[in-house]
């Protein structure tokens, strides 16, 4: 696939410098990193912050998702690489109104040692820091080390459902608590069909043949469970939602959305293709899919692929799911 | 015997060289492996500090901890924060010193291998740099005090660690996801510690 | 670029069926063509309907406008094909409500002889249709032959601002009035950097090197200005804007909107790389920017490139821009 | 001489077979300018037409309104539009008829040809249906009502607008954009309109 940039090294600093000029109603630049990005209108006094980070590339995801009722700042590393811990540490200033700072992020060892370095920094400033890491990607390792799982487009439900808890007022526990409930509801699996390619390393981020796809590959390019030919819609759909439903069966009682989500380059008809299937699979099951989201909410550039994920909701998710929020991208 | 002020300066002159000359190396070694990024993560975090050198508080302590921090900034690459996380380990039982006590080298070295394991929740033997750090310090433990015998008793322990661990598979980091495929492969990180080290010790 | 589907010839019924599955709350298919989407919730008696249509593929255009404040139906054909005249006639029974209904799409022959002949159709249920037409496209003709340009992303100004202005309850005559202005408002171009493959061809809808970009390029692949190497992000945007500003120059008076939009596979880091220069320029000729849209408004599936277009707005369309607007893909 | 309701379903049905039989060809033509499709419109069109033959009513007029509807329910490319439009004019003409004078004929054509004209709002000459439609207009006009010559005569004029054509740039349509690349190529919908006129007079 072919970018359009300037210089590569230039190409993240770029992007943000475009995206605080299109919608300066929404974010900032804060800090004099140049990447931290943070809420053009701080959230008032009191109110618990919530901070993200990982690296480039993967817009909305995550600067996209700073914003009223979802993040207060966000620090963004090169592309595909982790932010520093400095950067991370400013995230959390620009974020803390007192209450607290939440850190919400997916399970990267690098951004891993990097947020729990960054905590260590800000202890200086007297911040209380809890954590919640995503890890619903399904395919990056067996349900006995969930703990390993990677963490992927799930951490939009994550954002949202934790980013409405803080915007109520809740505090610093009942924030944290919330979101590792929706990060523990959340299952997530993607196929890949083409590659993207990182401006600093100029060529794809792995190579797969015409006619084949791969099942469970990562958002970066980790290999996934078995390459082969591309299958139809409706075969990809249904192994996808037999990987997830194994994983998280759901019953008649259960109340749940289903992210449909382009890793870039698929366009959304053929996410509408892939929706009908999801949708039967889970009123088969005799369950109720709330607000389903079918877009661009976690990609990887140009990478084609598609990623579901389900989150199951309890009532309290439900509520704080459907309650409005507000960003460049996103608007519930 | 201790490491003075001048002797630290010149071995920081000697490891940005190093790593300047492995940079290709190194990104390579990570390419392989994982992102590609270890010789841009080392040449930035130690041309930072070799910008700073002159300016690098007498207190040994503070001086490392200036370093560490060199690294937090310029990097959020894993083995950035690692060193830094070592050498703030260093930074801290440091403290007040204007120079290092060869004799306590080979605890410092422990240190920042049990603070670097915690940040990045890894065992021993994972084929990390971990590895390569618990090598030195143990080397450099029964060692007599002697400079000329720590020196060849480092260089030959980040050696050895690479030849014990490149059959084994990677278990940590980018790299554990290409499993066994990583066997025969050197791991970045062991490399980035060979080149610090052996510079470090002017071998 | 790979696609997921299933039978290429179910394509466009599956995506539709999606699509509503999906948004009951905005979309429901009407009549029995299977082709034709109109609004959850009809407008108001008395409201003047917007109709539109044309090829698939291009979503959000054309079925997702099709909301609040924006469109009230739409026709849709195969991929890249016209609807039929009969479609066409049904789409318009649905958006009638007695007050009268405007034809509201893109200049290409096919498209206008169904409209035109839909709207003979109609006549016999003695609904009234006015007519306005887009041709945004300035690599399509000379400006002395503007009524012979393509319609491309300018429509989407088009269908916003006709939109607000049948919301606000005018006549079908200054409904259509608007309408007009706002598409002699718009200019647009396009670079195009690969191709999409229309799934009933089966083929890339053209051929281009690996280190090859075309200016001008239609989103239909229709060819453009020029083909050569891959330039950088700020020359494609500073040669873009010097052919929108050259054909519609602006001055320090001028309120303008202006739309990076990526035509498919173009990830919105990139739009914001090229929204600096776009900013620029504009901010260098004096002139203001309103509510800048970056992001994907009008695509060709899986085709790489970009498209810009400046709307140039007097006071009634900048009003109309800025109010309240709703659908699955876009929110105001 | 007259065309009666037996003589316009036999013709039906060759022009059924005949675009069956040309599928590919058309569908190639107008893939080299256009979107490849009209193999399909054109087989669209003639199948529903072909599936409601015998329910077709006795009024030659209304059952050639009912042919266009066949084709504007079938497709929306031009040419399903434009033949649609030209059948619904002589549609108008034949209302309330039972069958066709033959001397009435290339008034008929003339009529469609002026419709779809004011339909595609192109100009004669432009290498479209449009001349196709107009030879055999002026040629079924000279020619004496004798049936056997108008069917020569119909049949060598299409054959002929094509030869006339050929090495003309397109101007119309979608392969307008393809300008002098179309010279030498013959333009798909004149390639449609040989095959259903030799069928329709079963040449
Ligand atoms: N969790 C960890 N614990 C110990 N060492 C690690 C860990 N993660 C990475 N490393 C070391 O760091 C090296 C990779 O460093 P680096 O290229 O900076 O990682 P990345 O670019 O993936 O963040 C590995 O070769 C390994 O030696
Ligand atoms: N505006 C027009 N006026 C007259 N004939 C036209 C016009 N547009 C197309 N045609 C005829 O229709 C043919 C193409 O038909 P078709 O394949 O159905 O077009 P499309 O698929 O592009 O809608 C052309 O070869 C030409 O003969
Ligand atoms: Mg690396
Ligand atoms: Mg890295
Ligand atoms: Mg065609
Ligand atoms: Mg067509």
């Amino acid at each position: 696939m072919k970018k359009i940039l300037n210089n590569p090294e230039d190409y993240v600093d770029e992007m943000l410098a475009g995206l605080t000029a299109a919608h300066p109603e929404y974010y900032r630049l804060h800090g004099d990193s140049g990447r931290v990005v943070a809420r053009a209108k701080p959230g008032k006094d009191g109110k618990v912050g919530i901070v993200t980070g990982g690296g480039s590339g993967h817009l909305p995801v995550f600067t996209g998702y700073v914003g009223d009722g979802l993040l207060d700042a966000c620090a963004i590393g090169d592309v595909f690489a982790s932010p520093s811990a400095e950067q991370i540490a400013d995230a959390i200033r620009a974020a803390d109104t007192g209450a607290g700072v939440l850190r919400l992020y997916g399970n990267y060892g690098g951004d891993v040692m990097n947020f729990d370095m960054a905590g260590e920094l800000v202890e200086f400033d007297d911040i209380v820091c809890s954590t919640v890491l995503l890890a619903d990607d399904v395919a990056s390792a067996p349900p006995e080390e969930r703990e390993k799982r990677r963490g992927v487009a799930g951490m939009v439900y994550a954002f949202k459902i934790a980013g409405a808890a803080a915007a109520e007022g809740r505090e610093l526990d009942g924030v944290t608590a919330v979101a590792q409930t929706a990060a523990d509801a959340c299952r997530s699996i993607g196929v890949a069909l083409s590659p993207c390619t990182v401006p600093q390393a100029g060529k794809p981020t792995f190579e797969i043949a015409e006619d084949e796809m791969e099942m469970g590959m990562g958002i970066h390019g980790e290999p996934g469970v078995w390459r082969g030919k591309l299958q139809s819609a409706d075969q990809i759909a249904g192994e996808m939602m037999d990987r997830l439903l194994s994983d998280m069966p759901i019953t008649g009682d259960d109340r749940v959305s289903v992210m449909v989500n382009s890793l870039g380059a698929t366009p959304p008809e053929e996410l509408y293709i892939l929706y009908r299937t999801v949708k039967a699979r889970i009123e088969d099951a005799g369950a109720t899919i709330i607000m389903p989201l079918v877009g661009r909410y976690a990609t990887s550039m140009e990478m084609a692929g598609v990623s579901f994920t389900l989150c199951k909701l309890d009532d309290e998710m439900e509520k704080l799911l459907l309650a409005p929020c507000d960003c460049a991208f996103w608007r519930v | 015997m201790s490491v003075t002020r001048e002797m630290f300066l010149a071995a920081i002159d000697r490891i940005a060289a190093a790593v300047e000359r492995d940079f290709d190396m190194l990104n390579a070694a990570d390419g392989a492996l994982g992102d590609g990024d270890l010789g841009v993560t080392m040449t930035r975090g130690m041309r930072s500090i070799h910008a700073m050198k002159d300016d690098l508080p007498d207190d040994i302590g503070m001086a490392l901890f200036q370093c560490a921090q060199a690294f937090t900034k310029s990097s959020g690459s894993s083995y950035g924060t690692l060193m830094a996380t070592g050498l703030m380990s260093a930074a801290k039982t440091l403290r007040g010193r204007q120079q290092i006590d060869t004799a306590s080298i080979s605890g410092l070295l422990a240190g920042a291998r049990d603070k670097m394991q915690e940040r990045g929740k890894a065992e021993l033997g994972g084929k990390t740099v971990l590895d390569s750090l618990d090598y030195v310090a143990r080397a450099t433990a029964t060692a007599e005090a002697e400079p000329d015998d720590m020196v060849r008793a480092a260089a030959r322990a980040v050696d050895k660690a690479l030849d014990d661990f490149r059959d084994k598979p990677a278990t940590v980091g980018r790299a554990r996801v290409y499993g066994d495929k990583s066997i025969g492969l050197d791991d970045p990180g062991m490399l980035a510690m060979r080149s610090v080290v052996k510079a470090a010790v002017g071998h």
